[in-house]
């Protein structure tokens, strides 16, 4: 089905824009963000704001009706497929398909120094009302804390033989996120860990699609739960443990 | 402890009302010897008149112009149709095609026998009576009842694409999305139309055209979702203009729970004329409180074009005035939704001061009244965000002050008619500052030597003044002197005067008695009768 | 020279959008939203906040790198160019270049009600401390208000033999304006009128192209003050008397 | 009218100064008997050595190193370059050279004549010492005399573009907005670094590297923008971390008005030793102290990893210990920027109410203090509507309870550090509130019984139970216990106790006893002496 934004007609594409040109606040400047929005595909744009940022910058609100649409049936949504249950039933699961505890290591890398995602997951307190992993009987847990470096994070594995490692990474600006999580992932290859350990990264501008490209085999975005990683760890480990 | 309080003085508050409740009384002759075309449209309505010849017009009008033609519309128009009625013993709906389509003229058919009509006329107007009470205690059953009043201040926001059907769609994500209450504007101007237009509407500029059919359409949808939510939803149209007690009729016959409907709205913004609109507002309002429907007045309007600090006791003024009219038609003060504004300029210095004087000071002068509140909309401006800030702080000061209906602001209140996401951004900002700032108005005390008492004393002094002077000089000569909005109208000006018609001493309209009667309104009963 | 919108990074061509779909919060919709920002030119997209409208729409806020950049040596800004003088140098040169009071005829027509707008240059008491038409010695100022018909302007622009009419339109949904402006306009036309007199429109949603397009002489916009339109007013009625 | 008042009692407000002052007394001697290498660098930095080698190491790291791995660095730095100095007959600048790039042995050089080496040490001192009172005194004079202090709240926005000279475009963009104070925002784990990078840089993650030249940079560009505009434009960076000092020093070199500097921020979040923490933070006080560089503590941060209503004692706590800390390092109190935030869940039933107690004591328990306000950060979403309405009411509480310096939110919060939009829109959220509500404190005052006064006593009581139990231990067990923003640290865990050294009783370090000196400590001067 093909669709459109929709402001107050069906399929009328609107849309609201804002943003910062370098030009000082001027007629020219106002025509100059209409003509990139039209250019951009909308019609009937509307600049209604334009402040003056001084230094030669101005700052615009524009509303408009795009011309793009999107057939929904196009869209391919990269997403981790795994039946969710509860604390109880994750213990249960664990006990009877696994039978033993489940090793998890967690920890936030190199430079970044974010704990509160991580301890979300991780915490007897958990998130939103939902226990943390260390609440549950059948996970042995190992918070590293943060500004971990991988290759600490690795010789932990080893010396706790890990059947998890969860990696947070928050901050993300110039790609830095990108940077660390692919060293981690290389690192482990090289130690030939890989294989053994279910790696899981989150955070708040982690995709389950971003995730699986730079070599792991699951994202967690924001709003996780808990429960949810438990869910994906036991029944994934069983998988695992069936495979070999 | 209690609510953020001003303690008024009690002298200038009874003062106050005093003045008001006289200026009203002065002008209740010319309302009870006058009738208009609106109000006998109404009437036939009420008895069941409904549909339009093919140029669209209804038949309520066709048959009130024929009457006027004639000159008899004096008697009023039930009087002839009662007569049809009997005369061809058909029902008014029949009759009224006849007129319309076989250019039947009452005025030709012989006066019947009187009991026969008046017996017709009880019937009839005992039917229209009970429909609208069962209507009323139906919402009442769901608001209070079934479900329960949501907590206040109700989460009121508009709907307006012009299209019935694509209101429902917004409305319901609306309420889906927490809103308390919708209402769906009506298309530029069409307030000045002398009549309702009939069935579903798709084209309206600015708005969705009122008719019957819309708000039917309406209505069931809210509460479609409402049945999904548990909770009611009201609905809200628009009942200024030269058709107030048409729309009155109407809303109270579909469910409507709140009419926009002031006693000079119509005057001053839509140059209607104001003999018309005092006359009418009184038919008008006798519906509403007969059907428990909620007025809400215009006073907000004024601080559009008129500055928020200055004339701030021009709408405190015009608040008593709408008060006054309201009692003198029956209803009750919780069914008084008496409009102001949060409308001062954002960039005045201790501006929000003064909001909150002028917020308390609505509130302690009308403790019972449904207080409506409306958002920054004048120095709002495509600065969306800005917007948004200022809409905070109008929801901040509504639940500090204790206001009771929070027509939400929109961010884009300068650029469009609200998209669904508007609407919706509205309603967060005020889930998120009534929840977090619920109890703040307990936490604080006022000193009397305040700057928001004194400002708000130096308000009421104001408005006492004006309401002064305008006992003096009568309402209709204050308004002539621009006293109210700073827009000067005159008495013979403006649309509809040619609609006002002297009653003759024998007018006959079967519903002013029984609404009135309903009512407990004990002074004399203005309809006249079969004689 | 090329320009492209500013975050934090010279062209980093950094926008925020927001809109409605007409699908239920999801990770489809999510993705859709993302393929939404793609197709229209956008690179590192993030949809930061989905959230359910209830009914089939979701709400979405995403900031995404636009590609598309402009030329600002393209760009045209059409502009109404006359000299800005003040009330009182206005005056002057009305008497001097023109040396008698100009009519002047002011509504706002047809549906619109609006009256806050053309009373802010028509009044006394005028706009931003600049004082309105009504105030000038050589301007004879005819407002007629709000809900005016164009055939009732243009039988007061005959009677007191307007020079100028002076136009306001507000309400802009369904192009209700270009309606009624083009209305007025041949109106004009049929009687023979439009050449005798300078004819302006304002607005808030109006400008000075849409006025030419529309047949006016100029356009007013937003934050219009009365002594622009003023000299305006003066200018073009001398230009326009030498071109007799 | 006074502005909105608690009235706390005072005796537990002495109580709980007289507890903090015990607390930090009972660190004295750690503070007295240590050095660190960040000290003994600093002290370098201040006999005027700057510059790296080849591979970005400064000077002053391969000094103190090379001292370090002689064992020698338990005497100061100061003395071995001193010696060298009058040895080679050359400033320390050259010394440095010949250390980095001729491995110039400094513990090879016989010590000289003492005399000499005095005289070189009183000549440099008191040359730095100048320099630090010149740079102080003309930004006092433009602040107070050539221009004016801005009114409070003060507007303060970061920018972090990672590239200083893209900083400076935003920065003066800011500062032209309306901006009073700008913060360069460090590179992501700077603070682990244990040398301050040199010269100016261009990639930074999530902000720029402080380094004197970019701290140089942005100083000339504000002045350019102060002149343009007719007033002082503040400045800041960040000093926790493991060059304390360092950074305190270069802060004051250059021109620097606050510097964040913490006495527990690095221990709790970024895992420093807390012994090197404790022992930096005073020296890099006395320099700020006598630079009259306004610090900012950090106890915003503790409501990001605990709750902020559960744990708002511990805030309060912290700044108790920092103000005593602050005192000990002979500060005035309109030098310290105490910090607490609004970092209430948005979502809470009566939210602000809580928020508005919480700033109020934070008010009333530091009358003198440059209060420090961080905006809402945890509970910031990709909602950037929500969140501009949770920054207005921030704007709105601190205007109303009086505070001084106001970190202004951003509406991407949640997203990027900030665009240059993203701080117009903020610095727009400012002048809005703070103007519009600018005397409303005024208006209201609150009862004792009522909530907010009552909570803010509770949250006081808990502070002082928790500093009583924190005198009993010692403060850093009571850190061990995670009693501060829920983050645990042990004594001799974390980065930079390697660079913790117990001075020998000759140890030598002229700066302390000048800063002492000019800042009347009275107490014994810890420099040792030249022997
Ligand atoms: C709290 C906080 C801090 C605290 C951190 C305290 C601590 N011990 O964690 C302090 C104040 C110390 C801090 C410092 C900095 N911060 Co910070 N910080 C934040 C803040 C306000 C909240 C983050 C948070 O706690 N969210 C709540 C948690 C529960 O959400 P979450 O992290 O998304 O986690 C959830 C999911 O993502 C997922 N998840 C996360 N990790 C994991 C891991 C696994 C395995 C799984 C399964 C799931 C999972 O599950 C969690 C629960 O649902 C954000 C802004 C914001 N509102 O998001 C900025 C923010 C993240 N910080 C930022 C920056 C830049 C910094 C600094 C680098 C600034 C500086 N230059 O000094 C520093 C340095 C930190 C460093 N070296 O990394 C930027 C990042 C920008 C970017 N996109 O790159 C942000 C967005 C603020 C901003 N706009 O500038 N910060
Ligand atoms: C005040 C107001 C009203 C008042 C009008 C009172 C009055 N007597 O004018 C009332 C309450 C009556 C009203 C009613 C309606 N309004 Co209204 N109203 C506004 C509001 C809040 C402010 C407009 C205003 O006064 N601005 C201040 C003036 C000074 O600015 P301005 O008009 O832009 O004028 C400046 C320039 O544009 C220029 N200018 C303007 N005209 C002219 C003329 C000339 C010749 C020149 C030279 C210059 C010039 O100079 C002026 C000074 O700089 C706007 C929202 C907003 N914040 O803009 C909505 C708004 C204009 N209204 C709107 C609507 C839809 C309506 C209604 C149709 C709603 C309804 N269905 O009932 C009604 C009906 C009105 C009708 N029939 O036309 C919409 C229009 C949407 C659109 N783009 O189409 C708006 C944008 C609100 C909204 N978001 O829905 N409204
Ligand atoms: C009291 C009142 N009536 C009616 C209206 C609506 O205008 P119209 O009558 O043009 O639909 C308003 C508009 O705000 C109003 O305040
Ligand atoms: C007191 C204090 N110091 C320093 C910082 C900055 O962190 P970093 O030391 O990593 O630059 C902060 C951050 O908010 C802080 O609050």
């Amino acid at each position: 089905m093909m669709i459109y934004p929709y402001g107050d007609t069906t399929n009328d594409g609107a849309m609201q824009l804002s943003f910062t040109l370098p030009l000082k606040a001027s007629a020219l400047a106002k025509e100059a963000a209409k003509s990139l929005v039209k250019k951009m595909g909308f019609e009937k744009t509307e600049v209604v704001s334009m402040q003056d940022l001084g230094g030669d910058f101005s700052f615009f609100v524009v509303y408009g009706h795009t011309t793009t649409g999107i057939n929904t049936d196009d869209i391919q949504v990269v997403e981790a497929k795994f039946d969710h249950m509860d604390r109880v039933q994750v213990d249960e699961y664990i006990e009877e398909q696994i039978g033993r505890k489940l090793v998890v290591v967690g920890a936030t890398i190199e430079s970044d120094a974010h704990t509160v995602g991580l301890d979300a997951i991780l915490n007897m307190k958990g998130y939103h009302g939902d226990y943390g992993l260390e609440r549950y009987k059948n996970f042995e847990v190992y918070n590293m804390g943060s500004q971990v470096l991988c290759e600490d994070l690795i010789k932990k594995c080893k010396e706790v033989k890990a059947d998890v490692v969860l990696v947070s990474q928050i901050v993300t600006q110039k790609n830095i996120h990108v940077k660390n999580l692919s060293k981690l992932m290389d690192l482990m290859e090289a130690e030939g860990l890989r294989h053994h350990i279910i790696a899981a990264v989150g955070g708040p501008r982690i995709s389950h699609e971003l995730a699986l490209e730079l070599g792991y085999d699951i994202g967690f975005g924001p709003g996780t739960i808990p429960s949810q990683v438990a869910s994906y760890i036991a029944t994934t480990k069983k998988e695992r443990l069936e495979n070999e | 402890m209690e609510k953020l309080k001003l303690r008024l003085k009690s002298e200038p508050v009874n003062r106050a009302k005093e003045i008001s409740k006289e200026i009203v009384e002065d002008l209740m002759d010319l309302i009870r010897e006058n009738t208009t075309t609106s109000i006998e449209r109404t009437v036939l309505r009420l008895f069941g008149i409904i549909g339009a010849d093919i140029d669209d017009t209804p038949y309520v009008n066709i048959i009130v112009k024929q009457l006027m033609k004639k000159g008899v519309l004096e008697m009023g128009a039930s009087l002839y149709v009662l007569n049809a009625c009997v005369h061809h013993d058909e029902e008014p709906e029949v009759i009224a095609k006849m007129v319309a389509e076989e250019n039947l003229d009452l005025t030709e058919i012989p006066m019947g026998d009187y009991e026969k009509i008046n017996a017709l006329s009880q019937r009839l107007t005992q039917a229209a009576m009970d429909h609208i009470a069962k209507i009323k205690d139906e919402r009442d059953k769901l608001l209070y009842e079934t479900w329960s009043d949501p907590p206040r201040p109700y989460k009121y926001v508009i709907v307006a694409t012009g299209n019935i059907h694509e209101d429902v769609v917004q409305a319901q994500a609306a309420a889906r999305q927490g809103a308390d209450i919708i209402a769906v504007i009506r298309s530029t101007a069409q307030s000045l139309l002398d009549y309702v237009p009939e069935g579903a509407t798709t084209e309206g500029f600015g708005g969705t055209y009122a008719t019957q059919e819309n708000f039917r359409i309406m209505r069931k949808a809210l509460d479609v979702v409402g049945e999904e939510q548990n909770r009611y939803i009201r609905l809200v149209n628009y009942a200024s203009g030269l058709c107030m007690p048409e729309i009155a009729m109407m809303g109270a016959w579909e469910g409507l729970d709140f009419l926009l409907n002031d006693s000079m709205y119509g005057i001053l913004f839509r140059d209607i004329n104001m003999q018309r609109t005092i006359i009418d507002q009184y038919f008008s309002r006798l519906i509403c409180a007969a059907s428990h429907i909620t007025i809400n007045t215009g006073e907000d309007n004024y601080l559009t074009t008129s500055d928020a600090i200055e004339k701030a006791y021009a709408v405190t003024a015009s608040q008593l005035i709408n008060e006054a009219f309201a009692l003198k038609a029956g209803m009750e003060p919780k069914y008084m939704g008496l409009g102001h504004a949060f409308e001062i300029n954002p960039d005045i210095k201790d501006g929000l001061s003064y909001e909150i004087a002028h917020a308390l000071l609505t509130r302690e002068l009308f403790p019972e009244a449904t207080l409506k509140y409306m958002p920054p909309t004048k120095h709002m401006t495509g600065d969306i965000f800005k917007g948004y800030a200022m809409n905070t702080m109008f929801n901040f000061v509504s639940v500090l002050t204790g206001q009771d209906i929070q027509l939400l602001g929109m961010l884009t209140e300068a650029i469009h008619t609200p998209f669904m996401q508007d609407r919706y951004l509205a309603v967060k900002n005020a889930d998120y500052i009534f929840n977090n700032t619920f109890s703040l108005g307990k936490e604080f005390s006022i000193d009397d030597d305040s700057f928001i008492s004194q400002r708000a004393h130096k308000v009421l002094e104001q408005a006492i003044e004006l309401l002064e002077h305008t006992r003096e000089v009568g309402l209709m000569q204050s308004i002539e002197e621009a006293n109210f909005a700073d827009i000067k109208r005159t008495q013979t000006g403006g649309k509809g005067l040619d609609g006002v018609i002297k009653k003759s001493p024998k007018y006959y309209n079967p519903f002013e008695g029984a609404f009135r009667r309903l009512l407990n309104l004990d002074d004399e009963v203005f309809e006249g009768g079969v004689h």
